[in-house]
């Protein structure tokens, strides 16, 4: 208990608190506005530092439980139900970890109704948290759904150019597959008479027939959210007209609302169906991951560069994912974290640019690094994070990834792993000829010569997110122990219905 | 007779009905072939009341010839309405609504 | 005949009666102060809510086995009336800037809801024949109210020439039910259905031509044409009446028929219901797409609702599920009411005195000049598609459940993927409202803006308690099975 | 020393100059250029003197011993510690990293204090420092990983400075990119070598159980027995790393181009450390290589292809550094033959002569050229304008700009006479040693490789004497030649130590002593004790002298009068020597077969498949959707006919399904 | 039966469908009337047949009469306008005329194929549907539905005044013409 309430609802709802808050503040009160959704993102930062602190890494079943009766449909309730375990536990760590840094990015990028910013963005918050802690299916999926609303919005409103159609592919696509997965949650919930997660779990042989539909329409729905090739073309679009604090939140949390529903409900619930899928997903996982590096290095726009590179990092998640294995499964668990912290700094940095020049151009920088030495160099070690260089995230989390899914039994072949592992080279490649076009070479641009280096704010902006960096990549230990008994769990539930298939 | 007489010929007045209303310009006349259909399903109200020896057929036609009437005094004084406004009652004419 | 009669009946009675008083009253009220109508036909509407309220609980037949008072009619008669007293606050203002103002709107009003709740508590076919011309009579002439506007008056005759075209189905059907059963009175169709004294296929043949005539109030494909014309052309408040309240109706009477009566029916009911539901759900939403004018766009809209609501109609002969799939209507009713009305209510504030300000352009920055106004449309757009925390969220469920439930996986996934189809359009209006500038005018009337931002709280609010209003609604079908 | 006493000094070889970077970081912009280069020196300097504490701990306990300082990963049944491994071959390492390190960056506070200047961004001098020390580290943790992923760490994050080093003037080469490029092929390059290494570990451990040293390498007979198959995979693949790390055949392209970096880090990096760590890598692996013949041989021969194959580009360039690359690439060929015939002593022996000398060569190098600079910029200074042109054109790096320096830098010429004779291999140099130890070895057991090597040692001797000529002898082709001067004693000072290294290196390992492989057999794999043959030994003396007579008889009796005068072996070798000169097009080649299909490839992606089938396809369904509403929308005509005839269709629809029921 | 029976049932019929068919095929809505009232008064006869005198007499006075008199009153209004034959809209006529077909094809043969086969009405007592017992049941049974009928009728009145009444001032619309003559309805 925080303050006489459940840890876990006070990490969910403490963003409202700041929604309404800046609800009641006058358009003109900027400042306030900022900072009290800085406030807010930062309290709630701390309420899931405390979170952190009740839970006892050691176990790797559901912890913190809330649950209370919500409401009932024919028999069947539908609870408010909320817990949270190794597979979360991070992914909700990095949402309120990111959320106060995106928000900082804004304090000068958007000056235009930045009451209505910061309300979305809080509504987003509270919305991406709940998708990690709802345990319930029907809460899952409203949690779900509802992020698609604000981040509609902060691209929509505060994107780019073509921001509009953006936001609008952004919100179908990804609608389409979780209608799906809204059908699959009523199907099982009416099979099984429940839609707690852990019923489901109890009762998941009711669904040994269907599961193979059932987990397609699942996978759909995090598969488009991840996104794997080929579901990937929205992911572009709404990157390049997003904000920088959006695209920061959409692939930092966003994208991982997809790995993390893989996690938490297609392998429980289906381990027949997803060890049968597994080949075809890590299949699609390796051509994301080589198809996402190679059209990655031919963006002449620094941020759908990085968009296409999150098509390839993810793909590594799926792979670990799919691997099944516990290297591989932690792999990924960390990978998502990884991702999140590299490509939200990389989107970060991309806006911080940005601002200064207004355009994303790749063409129209070079030899930034000379005019901006500390840009460069933070740069450098967010691109080299984002390359799996050893000693930084990026690597522990793709080599644990590779070497889960190398000698993965269901996969059954070192192709995969191998293949992917040429993602490694290809990542160097696109990388460094992002880095090459805008920070090395001379400087070309007039406009260039007088860009002013970072200052405070930025650096403070950007410091945490390297602090991780470089904790993860140097000392990785205590993040896998989180991880790990929960990864046992799942590979031993996965495991038990493989051997069973066997015999 | 046989029921199916009476049926047989209520369809088709019912059809005839439909096909006026299919296929003619003039409101009052589409009115009309409404009034056709009418009295076609009458005729089957009447004829299972017969039939069944039971009186509520009967009285349901009674029914249906009072909302005929009150139909026919708003439909009436909507064409009139229309043709004050448009000088005519051609129902191609009235297509603005569309799409 | 007794007082116990009049007792059951007094709801509709007060209604009659009032309209009466208004058209009376309304000649001694002189042209600029029809304001004093409207409180009065409010006040009427409220009293009439009272005393539908204080009969919760009090049912049964009455007139001779002709009308049914139960829960089921106790909640739709409620949401006939409630209806009615939105219509009122949309269209005082509206009438008066129009210059529409007429003494027989509000009792003409009056007696549509009466044939409305007449046709909800029918129980007999006489009386649905009846209640159905009763509801639409008065409609006919209110879509024609404003006979200065061709359109106005196109809409009327369209929808008095299909309305009564259908009709002529519905008539047919009845007539065929009553050759197939002897009967008209419901209880004692399927009394004779359960005897075994029964001409099957003409039952069945009855069944389907009233199917068709629901499903044309119902506005549901194929059967829908008339919609998008007559509620653009008719006066907007006249035109969200209609769409919430006829519509409400024609789930009614289905309900409240195929229930009651033809249940042994079902399961060749069934294919006809799925396949209308699902033409109703894409053609809907597919036309919709393509619409530039609100009052049009809302009307498709409307029509894919009405595909929604059926795809739980399905679901009907399941007698496991079809208790929840009634509640799940009902639920779905109401949110679609609250969404609706809401939704025209901001319609009619953009709407401009020379009909102008329908077109989507129109909305241009509504959301960034007008942020309430803004924001309450946005709910409505969010609700309509179903996206959580709305009302709208909860009834698709509902209905999606139910469908499910039922075993009709397939016409769920069409709900589902027509609602995919749905949210471009719905969100073209916010995209319109939030992401265009332009320099939107709007209305600024107190009570547009009450009904506006009252309904988007209470799409909000009350999707965050959707248990009570659940138990509610099947609270009220009990008597139904 | 007691080797338990010293063993937790361990850590410290790493953080010392991790030490060194936080403290230039923090504090470097107050210290000034003697600061800054005063800390960096010292914490290699200390690294060294930890290295060399762990020596005299290993002399009383040679066995060694591991100091386990954290565990760094643990996920089910893997696991992997951070340990230091100190044996006799880590510590052979570390002793020349950080001795050979300590050295440059010492050299390095004199040249980058010229070199930043002539470049045009003093602020630049703390970054150099920052990396070279970042370099030391991560060579640390590679030499003293107690298990491949360990290893792996390092050996990415020399790569890493490699990069940062050689794009250290990112800004500079030609076109103002070409540094940048080069230290982007650099690392592109590595990665590929990386990949093989990655895929080597994977196989080992889902075969071993285990990446730990000491496990694998117990297991690895048991293995090799029962899946040779197996083992063939990791230690090919783990060549294919090898070959890009140690620049061999066919990965060797990127170490030419490292020459972009500044000349310590040619001389630290690019020759005597990091590019030996691929022959670090198969010595360490011997207990793998041994087991099968095949692999054994494949190595061998692709480090004796490489070695011949570059020699013989080295004859046609005429940068003075790239000369010495191709040098080194040529010598790391010799070094991995070595380590591939499993004479691993004698690869280590080289590799450890090969680290003072060539050293001492890119140090002399980097002096000739901050002579030539300065000699350049006092030409430019007095306004009168050389006959290369403008300031922009002229290479000092180029010898036909040079000649005839042995004069104007008296003490440069002698060491770098040393370190070229080193190299060439004459006694009693102690290139001389080194070499004939794989020379002896080779003759005994592949006469075939034997040759080869022979051929290439010609080939060394003879390009040592065509650069010996063409910049030290004759006369001074360019103004800046002309007003070159001796480098600072802070440049030279390190040279001569170096210098005094490369004369008696040798002695580590002398025919008679076979120090070194004493000192090694204790953490070496299978050391068979090397044999002095006498006749291989003159054979060797006799072609380097011939080479030396040779190259002297072409461009030292006769030198070049200008710089624009081709080069003598032009004509008589016609096509040959273009192709030398252009590196036998291999560039171009890979420019063709493997850049130009990819960057193809991916554009194919991008454009047609991605934006094209991938996303039309999605936007198709939205435009076939509004297409279809706008073909739909024509049914509803406004027409109220039409509208009843639709609901007869319906109700027609409906019958028919009544009467087809 | 005897065959007299059978040719006045014949005769019947086919002047039911004919008039039928007159009323949609005549150019001019006068004759269209005309018709129809032939075809109430067709009708009333066989109401008159099946034992229905009560219903046939309204048939007569209320349809046939009154009704058809309204509708020959508004035709002479508006003036019997000659439309022109040719349709505007392509296929609908085609199309109309196959689905009515097809319509009437299926009905008929659901009739006579799928349909319990039916009996003959019997024979209808002279008690039945006399006017007496009908008032009674209209009186008892009837008697809601009877009073709706009042209000349906009264909304129609209402609506039918609101529709053709004049209203006060209003403003005039450019473009439209407001009729002079007000008719009452």
């Amino acid at each position: 208990m925080i303050f006489g309430l459940h840890p876990l609802l006070l990490v969910t709802f403490l963003p409202l608190v700041g929604f309404l808050i800046i609800l009641f503040l006058k358009a003109e009160q900027k400042n306030a506005i900022r900072w009290t959704a800085l406030l807010t993102s930062l309290a709630t930062f701390g309420a899931s530092l405390a979170m952190l602190a009740q839970f006892d890494p050691a176990r790797g079943d559901l912890q913190l439980v809330y649950r209370t009766s919500w409401l009932r449909v024919g028999g069947i309730s539908i609870d408010f139900y909320l817990g949270v375990d190794g597979l979360s536990i991070l992914l909700v760590l990095l949402t309120t970890f990111l959320t106060p840094i995106a928000i900082l990015s804004t304090w000068s990028a958007v000056e235009e109704r930045v009451k209505g910013f910061m309300a979305f963005f809080l509504l987003l918050e509270t919305g991406m948290l709940g998708v990690f802690l709802a345990l319930d299916l029907v809460l899952f999926y409203i949690f779900w759904e509802f992020t698609l609303v604000p981040m509609y919005f902060l691209i929509g409103v505060w994107g780019g150019e073509r921001r509009v159609y953006a936001a609008v592919k952004f919100f179908l696509f990804t609608m389409f597959g979780s209608l799906l997965m809204l059908l699959a949650i009523l199907v099982m919930g009416l099979q099984a008479g429940s839609f707690a997660w852990n019923d489901l779990l109890a009762q998941r042989q009711l669904f040994a027939q269907t599961q193979l539909w059932l987990f397609l329409a699942f996978a759909l729905a995090f598969a488009i959210k991840v996104p794997m090739f080929p579901l990937h073309t929205w992911l572009p679009d709404a990157h390049v007209e997003a904000p920088t604090a959006g695209s920061v939140i959409l692939a930092g949390v966003l994208l991982k609302m997809g790995g993390y529903g893989f996690l938490r409900f297609n392998l429980p619930f289906f381990p027949e169906a997803s060890l049968q899928a597994a080949p075809y997903m890590a299949v699609l996982a390796v051509i994301g991951i080589l198809y996402g590096a190679a059209v990655s290095l031919m963006q002449k726009d620094v941020k759908k560069l990085v968009a296409y590179s999150s098509v390839s990092h993810l793909g590594f998640v799926m792979l670990g994912i799919f691997a099944f294995t516990q290297q591989g499964l932690a792999g990924g668990v960390l990978q998502m974290i990884n991702h999140g912290l590299s490509t939200g700094a990389l989107f970060l940095i991309v806006g911080m640019l940005y601002e200064r020049r207004h355009t994303r151009e790749m063409s129209a920088y070079g030899g930034i690094w000379k005019v901006m030495p500390i840009l460069g160099a933070l740069t450098l070690i967010v691109m080299l994070s984002s390359a799996g260089l050893p000693g930084l995230n990026g690597f522990v989390g793709e080599f644990t990834i590779l070497l889960g899914a190398f000698g993965s039994q269901v996969l059954n072949s070192p192709y995969f792993a191998g293949a992917a592992t040429i993602g490694v080279i290809l990542a160097a490649v696109y990388l460094l000829v992002m880095f090459e076009r805008v920070f090395l070479g001379p400087v070309r641009v007039e406009a260039n010569l007088s860009l002013k280096d970072l200052n405070a704010r930025e650096v403070i902006t950007l410091l945490p997110v390297l602090v991780l960096i470089f904790w993860i990549g140097l000392y990785p230990a205590p993040f896998f122990d989180l991880i790990n008994p929960s990864v046992e769990r799942l590979v031993a539930l996965v495991q038990s219905m493989a051997v069973l298939a066997i015999h | 007779m046989p029921m199916s007489y009476y049926l047989i010929l209520s369809a088709a007045m019912f059809a005839i009905g439909v096909l006026g209303v299919i296929l003619r310009r003039n409101p009052l006349v589409v009115f009309m072939s409404l009034e056709l259909m009418f009295n076609a399903a009458n005729l089957v109200f009447v004829a299972f009341s017969a039939y069944h020896q039971i009186l509520d057929g009967d009285l349901f036609v009674f029914f249906v010839m009072t909302t005929a009437a009150a139909e026919v005094a708003v439909g009436l004084a909507l064409m009139v309405a229309i043709f004050r406004a448009k000088h005519t009652i051609d129902l191609d004419e009235m297509s603005m609504l569309k799409g | 005949m007794n007082l116990s009669d009049f007792i059951l009946t007094l709801p509709i009675l007060v209604l009659l009666a009032w309209a009466l008083l208004l058209l009376v009253v309304d000649l001694w009220v002189p042209k600029g102060r029809k304001g004093i109508v409207a409180a009065l036909a409010a006040l009427g509407l409220a009293v009439t809510i009272g005393v539908t309220l204080s009969q919760a609980g009090n049912g049964g037949l009455a007139f001779q086995n002709m009308i049914m008072a139960d829960g089921f009619a106790v909640y739709l008669n409620v949401l006939y009336l409630v209806s009615g007293l939105v219509v009122i606050a949309l269209s005082h203002d509206y009438l008066k800037r129009m210059n529409l103002e007429r003494g027989e709107f509000y009792p003409l009003m009056f007696l549509s809801i009466a044939g409305m709740m007449l046709v909800t508590q029918a129980y007999n076919l006489i009386m649905v024949f009846l209640a159905l011309e009763f509801l639409s009579i008065p409609l006919y002439v209110l879509a024609g109210l404003a006979r200065e506007r061709p359109e106005s008056e196109e809409s009327s005759l369209k929808y008095f020439l299909l309305g009564t075209f259908s009709s002529a189905f519905v008539l047919y059907g009845i007539a065929l039910i009553f050759g197939a059963t002897a009967t008209t009175g419901l209880s004692e169709i399927i009394a004779s259905v359960q005897e075994g004294a029964v001409n099957l296929p003409i039952f069945l043949a009855g069944a389907a031509l009233m199917l068709v005539g629901f499903a044309f109030k119902l506005a549901a494909v194929p059967f829908h044409e008339w919609a998008p014309d007559v509620y653009q052309g008719a006066p907007t408040p006249v035109a969200s009446f209609m769409a919430v309240a006829v519509k409400t109706a024609g789930v009614a009477v289905l309900l409240r028929v195929f229930l009651t009566a033809f249940p042994t029916l079902a399961a060749e009911m069934a294919p006809l219901g799925w396949g209308i539901a699902a033409l109703t759900m894409l053609v809907g939403n597919i036309l919709a797409i393509a619409q530039t004018n609100l009052k049009r766009l809302l009307a498709y809209s409307s029509i894919s609702h009405g595909g929604y609501l059926l795809m739980a109609f399905v679901a009907y002969g399941n007698p496991q599920v079809a208790g929840q799939a009634v509640a799940a209507m009902l639920f779905y009713l109401l949110a679609y009411t609250l969404t609706t009305f809401g939704a025209w209510a901001v319609v009619i504030s953009v709407e401009q005195a020379d009909y102008q300000g329908l077109e989507l352009e129109d909305y241009a920055g509504l959301g960034l000049k007008y942020p309430w106004l803004g924001v309450a449309m946005l709910v409505f757009m969010l609700s309509l598609t179903g996206i959580p925390l709305t009302m709208g969220f909860w009834g698709k469920l509902f209905l999606f459940r139910a469908a499910v439930d039922a075993g009709y996986v397939e016409l769920a996934l069409i709900g589902l993927l027509s609602s995919l189809i749905s949210a471009y359009y719905y969100l073209r209006v916010v995209v319109m409202m939030f992401m265009r500038s332009g320099e939107p005018r709007i209305r600024r009337d107190g009570w547009l803006s009450l009904v506006a931002v009252g309904s988007a709280l209470a799409v909000v609010g009350l999707s965050l308690l959707p248990n009570q209003i659940l138990q509610m609604a099947a609270q009220a079908i009990l008597s139904l099975q | 020393m007691n080797f338990e006493t010293v063993l937790p000094l361990a850590p410290w070889v790493v953080f010392f100059p991790v030490l060194g970077i936080i403290l230039n970081l923090l504090f470097g912009k107050r210290l000034g250029e003697k600061g800054i280069g005063v800390i960096a020196s010292l914490a290699a300097g200390l690294s060294f003197g930890v290295a060399a504490l762990l020596a005299l701990g290993l002399t009383g306990h040679p066995e060694g011993g591991t100091y386990h300082l954290l565990r760094w990963l643990a996920i089910g049944d893997f696991t992997a510690d951070w340990n230091f491994r100190v044996d006799t071959l880590s510590v052979t390492m570390m002793l020349v990293v950080a001795g050979v390190g300590t050295l440059i960056h010492i050299y390095s506070i004199g040249y980058m204090h010229a070199d930043v200047r002539h470049e045009g961004d003093p602020a630049r001098f703390r970054r150099f420092f920052v990396f070279l020390n970042l370099f030391v580290a991560a060579m640390m943790i590679l030499v003293s990983a107690d298990n491949f992923l360990m290893l792996f760490v390092g050996w990415e994050g020399v790569g890493l400075c490699s990069y940062l080093l050689i794009g250290f003037w990112f800004e500079k080469g030609a076109g103002g990119i070409a540094n940048a490029q080069a230290a982007k092929k650099a690392f592109v390059v590595n990665r590929i070598g990386d990949f093989g290494l990655l895929i080597a570990i994977f196989l080992i451990f889902y075969n071993f159980g285990s990446l730990d040293f000491e496990t694998v390498f117990a297991q690895a007979p048991q293995v090799a027995a029962v899946l040779p198959g197996v083992i063939l995979a990791i230690t090919l693949f783990m060549l294919l790393g090898v070959t890009g790390k140690s620049a061999q055949l066919p990965l060797y392209v990127w170490l030419p181009d490292a020459m972009a970096g500044p000349t310590p880090v040619s001389a630290l990096i690019h020759a005597a450390t990091m590019v030996t760590a691929g022959v670090y890598l198969v010595a360490r692996s011997q207990a793998l290589y041994q087991q099968i013949a095949l692999a054994q041989d494949v190595v061998m021969w692709v480090g004796a292809a490489t070695a011949l194959f570059a020699a013989t580009i080295a004859l046609g360039q005429y940068d003075i550094k790239k000369v010495l690359a191709y040098s080194t690439i040529s010598q790391l060929g010799f070094m991995v033959t070595a380590v591939g015939m499993g004479a691993a002593v004698a690869g280590m022996f080289h590799l450890v002569t090969h680290a003072f000398f060539k050293a001492l060569l890119f140090l002399g190098a980097g002096s000739v050229i901050l002579g030539l600079e300065h000699g350049h910029e006092h030409a430019a200074a007095h306004g009168s304008h050389t006959e290369e042109g403008h300031h922009a054109a002229f290479d000092p790096q180029d010898m036909r700009n040079m000649g005839g320096l042995r004069g104007k830098m008296p003490l440069t010429f002698w060491v770098y006479l040393i370190g070229a004779l080193a190299l060439a291999g004459i006694a009693p140099l102690s290139g001389f040693f080194s070499k004939d130890e794989i020379l002896a070895d080779a003759s005994l057991h592949h006469p075939a490789v034997y040759v080869v090597l022979t051929a290439a040692a010609f080939l060394t001797a003879f390009y040592v004497a065509r650069q010996l000529a063409m910049v030290f002898f004759g006369k001074p082709r360019s103004e800046a030649a002309a007003g070159a001067v001796e480098s600072p004693p802070v440049v030279t000072v390190p040279l001569v130590i170096l210098a005094v290294l490369a004369a008696v290196g040798g002695l580590l390992n002398f025919p008679t002593t076979h120090w070194l492989e004493k000192w090694l057999e204790h953490s070496l794999y299978g050391v068979q004790p090397a044999k002095f043959i006498l006749s291989v030994a003159l054979i060797s003396l006799a072609v380097a002298l011939a080479g030396l007579l040779v190259g002297w008889l072409i461009y030292g009796r006769k030198p070049l009068a200008d710089a624009r005068q081709p080069d003598p072996l032009a004509r008589p070798l016609n096509g040959l020597f273009l192709a030398l000169e252009n590196k036998w097009w291999v560039d171009e080649l890979y420019q063709a077969l493997v850049v130009r299909p990819y960057l193809r490839l991916a554009q194919f992606l991008a454009q047609p498949v991605d934006q094209g089938v991938i996303d039309g396809l999605v936007n198709g369904v939205g435009n076939l959707m509004r297409a279809t509403a706008q073909s739909w929308r024509r049914i509803q005509n406004g027409y109220v006919r039409s509208y009843a005839l639709t609901i007869l269709l319906g109700v027609v629809l409906v019958i028919t399904y009544l009467v087809l029921r | 039966m005897d065959i007299g029976v059978l040719l006045v049932y014949g005769i019947l019929g086919l002047t039911v469908i004919v008039s039928a068919i007159g009323l949609i095929v005549s150019r001019n809505a006068l004759y269209s009337a005309l018709f129809l009232v032939v075809n109430f008064i067709a009708v009333g006869l066989l109401y008159l047949a099946l034992g229905a005198p009560f219903i046939a007499f309204a048939q007569v006075t209320v349809y046939a009469g009154s009704i058809m008199v309204l509708f020959i009153f508004v035709i002479m209004l508006l003036g019997a306008e000659n439309l022109p034959l040719t349709e505007p809209l392509r296929g609908q006529r085609a199309l109309g005329i196959l689905l009515v077909l097809i319509f009437l094809a299926e009905i008929v043969l659901y009739y006579l194929l799928r349909t319990t086969p039916l009996q003959a009405i019997p024979i209808i007592p002279q008690t039945f549907a006399s006017p007496a017992e009908i008032g009674m049941i209209l009186f008892n049974r009837y008697l809601l539905p009877f009073e709706v009928t009042a209000f349906i009728l009264l909304a129609a009145t209402v609506g039918a005044i609101l529709l053709s009444k004049h209203e006060g001032p209003t403003r005039p619309k450019p473009g439209i013409q407001k009729p002079e003559t007000p008719v009452e309805g």
